[in-house]
């Protein structure tokens, strides 16, 4: 049974490998391409269930070879992969939503021309995400996190062509990768307290060492978390990221990469609990993020941007539950809300994406009234959305309401201050993201077409946007789109949707929503089932007030927008503010503010290495020039002066001869 | 019986005299002169060890005639090259700089 | 202070101050004939230690030849006659000539006088006939290399005096080509030589 | 045994043969002499590899006057860079193939490739102090040639600085480093390798192993390079010929890092240690120096070297640090410098073929438009060279950071790990000047002036050196098994 539970774990991470490199083998040929990638996905997931199912069913070893220890004297690197319970549901989740995104991208994309190297930074990212899961060994765990980060930034800059998602791939890369050089950092110094990279070892061995090193090892760690997770001040890459195709965004930049540092810090738990320090730093910069992620998502002129700012929020969430479970409640709230976070965020990323498809354009003046027209697409997004708000029964509400469960704890066990900070940040973000939720849907339902040529006008005035070149994307179509529509602007949706219309998608498409979908509902009640392996803790009294706000917000939001023509709440702001709000209150601005110092001072170091370095090295031809010259002009050219050195050269010879010997 | 100071003391102050006579004299025959008196101190040298030591081969004093004959042969290329040198500057002035 | 020694005395006194005078005379002539004066008291000397044959040798070879040769060049270089100070160097040459000669002085005597200087010896004769037999003995082979050094010479002053005056060829300077100036394809030494195929 | 006289004789009997031919009045065209040197590369490829495998030791007198012995042998550390340097021979022959050499002729072109795989081959396999000062040496002349011959001759003056420069800084190097060997021979009373690895410095005073190592240090420094005395590498790189360039980059820069493993780390421990917090000071001011200097250089190739420049750093942290970790994290990331500068030389000595330049400046058709195949080599070239784990630059890097962290217990421990937090920031700055060409040449929608891809002996080349990158990212055990064994009796630690 052992070597069963082994070997699928393997092929959970072999499996996207493999499908990964034949698919840039077979990167021309679609239908190839396609059938790889998804049977990839598809059998990582078989495996991943194998694992689920076997762990509970017969003893298995946890430790799994992968290529063998490296032999680095007092180091010891295992480079093992360790199977459990949290591990094996974490790939299934992870598992459903890539073979939903293969799914989905095969219809998707299916005029794009790159579509196969796509699928393959897809199924390559999908490898490294399983490898970061069931990861034993920090060097793995950092080895997927890169690679991650790497896919991340391949497929952001996905339509290489377009200059704005260049540089929205280079800031996702270098911010994340600027973070990850704390974590590793953070990854040395918990290594070397035991001389292993073994997680287990790891967590055995540190609870005796000291616990400011530990600390810092964290500080360090989290700072690449916030990186990775794209949380405050890191926050920024995670919009602008949206520049990627619909389904990367929803499994990377929604479902999976932004939550590994969940992950990765609930598979530390056991000695993270130990460092408060560093679970108040972590609790002071997920309520920053989680209540400012709010704010600005309620802000935003265009529903991907909003989700991606939701994403924020939600992933502050689950980190704020790793901030302040008391170690006998363990890290499951804050796995509990990545799992359910992952489904519902990504049936919304995949529910938006089909309809920016169908209206050419993820701007919330596009998709107003989206969902009218289409209305094969309302149930699907009502329930993202639902779920998004955290109303019961479905799996948000669960996932939501045991974080809250744990802060309570907190709170009433320890009566620590970030027990507090995340209980007060959790209530405000309970009714912003019910807020912004409310207005998303208000927008997809508004049924007003007279009113459309006005709205567009106004909004085309509020898009002085001036972040990283995003204003693009408001203005042009999606990427699935950029041929149909391109050289029309404002075209009517329906004429695009003769090429990518309802009718045209794909089955696989419509079952992976669905499915997604299905889980986004039931997902509540399965985790009260003893397959997940993590209690739900929840907190009645709790609960009913964070219900009370929830309906409060979505009171409020409804009457905001009926005051507006155009149903969109967010226009009771004003349109400069929506500017504002749009560039995320010019975060972007501080890191040119980092970034530029660097550049003059590369520029320095150009200069000093002609004119200091190398000019010390020209200046020894100088010299010997000069050396030369000098020389020359001592040869007088007249014997006399010859004889004078020749006869002292001579004596001084002589008398060294005579006083040394 | 003779003290041995007095013709080393006299071979010092030949090298000397030639040592300032080389590098004093502007003219090449001079200069030449100031060389000779070099060599005779060695001769001298050798001539006064060579009567103090007497080893079997007499090799002081054989040593002396055949520096004695060197520096006649070295004398006879030197004024050569003197006379060439006159003949191709006009001068044997050592203190002017060569072409 | 033997007998030797009070006659070795006044003659090495000779000795010494015409040595000096001819590296110091003003007059060209003056100094040819002040080495004249200082070869034979010289031969004087090598008589007093008891080297017959070497100071016969000296004033035939030295006296004899050597001298008659400088007065010829001196002749031949048109020295003038009298004194002649602008043959002297410069005061600055003269204080170094004067400070190295010391030293020289000072050098030799340092070294020879504590190593025999205290010592009394009775002299050796180097009588004549045993150093025949050596030298045509012992030495014959040097002996008759040391003649065909004489020959070599005497061709070689012949040659050198018959030496046609050539126009001065002027020396490549040695500028390192790299680094600074400016090099065409040409001046890199070839490494190989078959670039026309 | 015969083995190895085999491998050290084909290419100096193939480089003589070239050159003289190449020398007379009907020299040898380019393609059969391209062909006679592919032959020849793969023969002691062959013999290389086989030697790698028996492990043949030859021992014998040889100037019995100086006590050198002719002692040539294989062992963990050596095997790796032996095959990198075999297999990299052929593959710039190979490369070479559609692309005759320009400023003189073919053959004498080959022939000093091959001079410089004897001459590399020699070092590695050398286990006499004074042989391998030799055979370090046997590379200078061929490598001039490759330089100031077949280099870019667009620029003469700079052709003509570049190989001076060269010249110039190794020979420099290279005497130091040779008084420094005469004094270690002399001090030590041996010049065998393994005598005096095994000796480690017993009977040699504190401030006599300092002063030797001092000397060592100094003259390799020169060839790695180190960071103030790098400033030949950028402009030697630039002119060089690709196959120059890749010589050059990866396996002559080895050959210092090599170095001082075997001259100074094993026979001088102590003087080593005494020196290493200032060695490896420099190894990270050159981390930092070279990754600024690449955001904003603007030629390509000089971009790569400086690139390099910043890696070797990473290697003399490495070294520095004087444990286990840290020697096989320098081994490795030696090996994988190699391995990427060879991909990345390659790709770029092609690029300039099609551009006419390397300037960065000015606007070119994006390589993932017009030549995916280019591109596809470009992006793992850059994300191998800015560590991203899982390829090949990765354990190079991370190990030495940890080795770093964590030094030997005669190290400066703050000093050492403030090192690190620094040679971390210049990870980061990688991964900047990385993006910043990918995102010049790689992205962008650009399609003019069109240039065709790789393909033949070009792609095929490429296409290797991008699978070994990925091999050994993802098996980095190929290497560091190998070398486990002799890193362990140099630092002589007992695992914990």
């Amino acid at each position: 049974m052992s070597d069963s539970v082994s070997l699928s774990a393997q092929v959970v991470i072999l499996a996207p490998f493999v499908a990964a490199i034949l698919g840039l083998l077979v990167a021309r040929n679609r239908p190839a391409g396609a059938l790889i990638s998804i049977a990839g996905a598809a059998v990582s997931l078989v495996a991943g269930a194998h694992v689920l199912y076997a762990i509970h069913h017969g003893p298995f070893s946890p430790e799994v070879p992968t290529v063998g220890p490296l032999p680095l004297g007092q180091l010891k690197m295992p480079l093992t992969l360790l199977v459990d319970e949290l591990s094996a549901i974490v790939v299934v989740a992870v598992a459903i939503v890539g073979l939903a995104v293969q799914l989905f991208s095969q219809w998707y994309l299916h005029d794009d021309d790159r579509y196969g190297v796509f699928v393959a930074s897809v199924s390559l990212f999908l490898s490294a995400m399983f490898l970061v899961v069931l990861s034993g060994d920090l060097v793995l765990t950092l080895i997927g996190w890169e690679v991650m980060g790497w896919c991340s930034y391949l497929l952001i800059g996905h339509n290489s062509r377009k200059e704005s998602a260049n540089k929205a791939a280079t800031k996702a890369f270098l911010v994340t990768r600027i973070a990850d050089l704390a974590f590793v950092i953070g990854l040395i110094i918990l290594a070397s307290g035991v001389s292993t990279t073994s997680i287990t070892a790891v967590i055995d061995g540190w609870p005796d060492l000291p616990a400011a090193s530990l600390t810092a090892a964290f500080l360090c760690l989290l700072i690449g978390v916030a990186g990775k997770s794209a949380q405050f001040p890191f926050h920024d890459w995670l919009p602008d990221a949206m520049e990627g195709p619909t389904p990367a965004s929803a499994l990377i930049h929604a479902a999976t990469m932004v939550a590994a540092g969940t992950f990765f810090l609930a598979r530390l738990f056991p000695i993270f609990v130990l460092s408060d320090p560093a679970r108040l730093a972590l609790a002071m910069i997920t309520a920053v993020t989680m209540v400012g992620a709010a704010i600005i998502a309620f802000g935003q002129s265009d529903l991907k941007r909003m989700l991606a700012y939701s994403t924020l929020s939600q992933i502050a969430l689950m980190l704020s539950a790793l901030a302040v479970a008391p170690a006998s409640v363990g890290a499951g709230p804050g796995v509990l809300h990545l799992l359910s976070h992952a489904m519902f965020k990504a049936l919304l990323f995949l529910a938006i994406g089909w309809l920016s498809v169908l209206v050419a354009g993820t701007a919330a003046a596009k998709m107003s009234g989206g969902v009218r027209y289409h209305p094969q697409l309302r149930l699907p997004i009502a329930i993202g959305l639902l779920a998004l708000a955290g109303v019961p029964p479905l799996v948000g509400f669960v996932s939501k309401e045991s974080i809250l469960g744990a802060a309570y704890d907190n709170v009433t066990e320890l009566g620590s201050l970030s027990g507090w900070i995340v209980l007060v940040s959790f209530g405000v973000t309970v009714v912003l993201t019910a807020a912004y939720c409310t207005r998303a849907w208000l927008v997809l339902t508004h049924l007003s077409p007279a009113d459309e040529a006005v709205r567009r006008a106004s909004l085309a005035a509020s898009r002085t946007v001036v972040d990283v070149s995003l204003v693009e994307i408001f203005t042009e179509p999606a990427p699935g789109t950029v041929r149909d529509s391109s050289g029309t602007p404002g075209q009517p949706a329906a004429e695009v949707e003769h090429d990518h219309g309802h009718a045209g998608i794909f089955p696989g498409a419509r079952v992976s929503i669905g499915a997604l979908a299905f889980l986004s509902v039931v997902g509540g009640l399965i985790i009260f089932t003893p397959l997940v392996g993590v209690e739900p803790h929840l907190v009645w009294g709790l609960a009913a007030s964070s219900l009370l706000l929830i309906l409060v917000a979505w009171l409020s939001v409804r009457r905001m927008a009926a005051m507006n023509s155009s149903g969109d709440a967010a226009d009771f702001l004003g349109a400069r503010r929506i500017a504002l709000f749009d560039r995320g209150f010019g975060v972007d601005g501080i890191y040119v503010a980092v970034v530029s110092p660097v550049v003059r001072l590369a520029r320095i170091v150009v200069t000093a290495d002609r004119d200091l370095i190398d000019a010390s090295v020209r200046s020894t031809v100088v010299a010997t020039r000069w050396a030369g010259a000098a020389s020359e002009r001592a040869h007088t050219r007249k014997p006399s002066d010859y004889l004078v050195w020749l006869l002292l050269g001579l004596l001084v010879v002589g008398v060294s001869g005579v006083t040394l010997w | 019986m003779i003290h041995l100071w007095l013709p080393l003391l006299l071979v010092c102050v030949l090298a000397g005299a030639g040592a300032y006579g080389v590098i004093a004299r502007r003219n090449a025959v001079l200069v030449l002169i100031g060389v000779e008196l070099i060599l005779n101190a060695a001769n001298l040298l050798f001539v006064t060890t060579a009567s103090v030591r007497g080893d079997q081969l007499r090799t002081g004093y054989v040593l002396t005639l055949f520096l004695i004959t060197i520096a006649a042969a070295e004398m006879g290329v030197a004024l050569a090259v003197i006379l060439a040198l006159f003949r191709d500057r006009g001068h044997i002035d050592l203190s002017e700089p060569g072409s | 202070m033997t007998t030797l020694d009070i006659l070795f005395a006044a003659v090495g006194l000779i000795t010494a101050a015409s040595a000096v005078l001819a590296v110091t005379t003003h007059h060209l002539v003056h100094a040819a004939l002040w080495l004249v004066v200082t070869l034979g008291t010289l031969a004087g000397c090598y008589l007093i230690l008891g080297a017959e044959l070497v100071a016969l040798v000296q004033l035939l070879i030295y006296v004899g030849a050597v001298v008659v040769l400088v007065l010829f060049a001196l002749m031949l270089t048109r020295a003038p006659i009298g004194s002649s100070p602008e043959h002297s160097a410069s005061l600055v040459q003269r204080v170094a000539a004067a400070l190295i000669g010391a030293g020289t002085t000072a050098l030799f005597a340092s070294v020879l006088l504590p190593a025999l200087g205290g010592e009394l010896r009775t002299t050796r004769a180097g009588d004549t006939q045993s150093i025949a037999t050596q030298l045509f003995g012992s030495w014959v082979w040097p002996f008759e290399l040391l003649s065909l050094l004489l020959l070599v010479a005497l061709i070689a002053a012949l040659a050198v005096s018959r030496m046609p005056t050539t126009p001065t060829i002027p020396t490549t300077p040695m500028i390192p080509t790299t680094l600074t100036t400016r090099t065409s394809v040409d001046d890199i030494p070839a490494k190989t030589g078959g670039e026309s195929a | 045994m015969i083995l190895l006289f085999a491998a050290l004789a084909i290419p100096a009997v193939a480089g003589t043969a070239l050159i003289l031919s190449g020398r007379g009045s009907r020299p040898l065209s380019g393609g059969n002499a391209n062909m006679l040197s592919l032959v020849a590369s793969l023969a002691t490829a062959a013999f290389v590899l086989a030697a790698v495998i028996a492990r043949p030791v030859v021992d014998q007198q040889w100037l019995p006057s100086l006590g050198i012995r002719l002692q040539f042998a294989v062992d963990g550390i050596s095997a790796p860079l032996l095959i990198l340097t075999a297999a990299l021979s052929v593959a710039v022959v190979v490369h070479a193939g559609s692309r005759p050499p320009h400023g003189g002729s073919p053959a004498t072109f080959y022939g000093c490739l091959q001079l410089v795989e004897l001459g590399a081959l020699a070092t590695f396999f050398a286990r006499d102090a004074i042989i391998f000062y030799v055979s370090f040496e046997i590379v200078l002349i061929p490598m001039w040639v490759l330089i100031s011959r077949y280099g870019d001759s667009r620029d003469l003056v700079a052709r003509a600085d570049a190989s001076g420069r060269f010249v110039l800084f190794t020979v420099l190097g290279s005497t130091l480093m040779l008084i420094g060997i005469l004094a270690l021979v002399q001090a030590s009373g041996t010049a065998s390798l393994d005598a005096l690895a095994a000796s480690r410095g017993a009977g040699l005073e504190r401030h006599t192993q300092i002063i030797i190592a001092a000397l060592l240090l100094v003259g390799l420094s020169i060839k790695i390079p180190v960071f103030p005395l790098h400033t030949w590498l950028p402009p030697a790189h630039t002119i060089a010929p690709t196959a120059g360039s890749v010589m050059l980059a990866a396996v002559l820069l080895k050959m210092g890092t090599y170095g001082v493993v075997r001259l100074v780390i094993a026979p001088l421990p102590i003087g080593f240690g005494a020196l290493a917090p200032a060695f490896a000071i420099l190894g990270v001011a050159g981390i930092i120096w070279g990754g600024l200097a690449c955001l904003v250089e603007n030629d390509l190739k000089r971009l790569i070297a400086y690139s390099s420049v910043a890696h070797m750093g990473f290697v003399v942290l490495g070294l520095s640090s004087g444990t286990t970790v840290g020697l096989q994290a320098a081994l490795f990331a030696n090996i994988a410098h190699g391995v990427v500068s060879a991909l990345l030389f390659f790709l770029v000595g092609g690029l300039k073929e099609r551009w006419g330049s390397a300037d960065l400046a000015t606007a070119r058709a994006a390589l993932r438009e017009v030549s995916p195949r280019l591109g596809f080599a470009l992006i793992v070239g850059f994300a191998a060279s800015l560590g991203l784990p899982g390829l090949v630059g990765f354990w190079g890097e991370f190990l030495a950071m940890y080795s770093a962290w964590n030094p030997a217990p005669d190290r400066p421990l703050l000093l050492m790990r403030v090192l690190v937090v620094v040679a971390v920031l210049g990870a980061g700055v990688a991964a900047g000047y990385s993006l910043r060409v990918l995102r010049l040449i790689w992205s962008g929608d650009r399609t003019t002036p069109a240039h065709t891809d790789a393909r033949g002996g070009e792609w095929s080349v490429l296409a290797v050196l991008v699978c070994s990158v990925l091999v050994l990212g993802v098996a980095p055990g190929l290497v560091l098994n190998s070398t486990a064994k002799d890193v362990a009796a140099i630092t002589a630690e007992v695992s914990r």
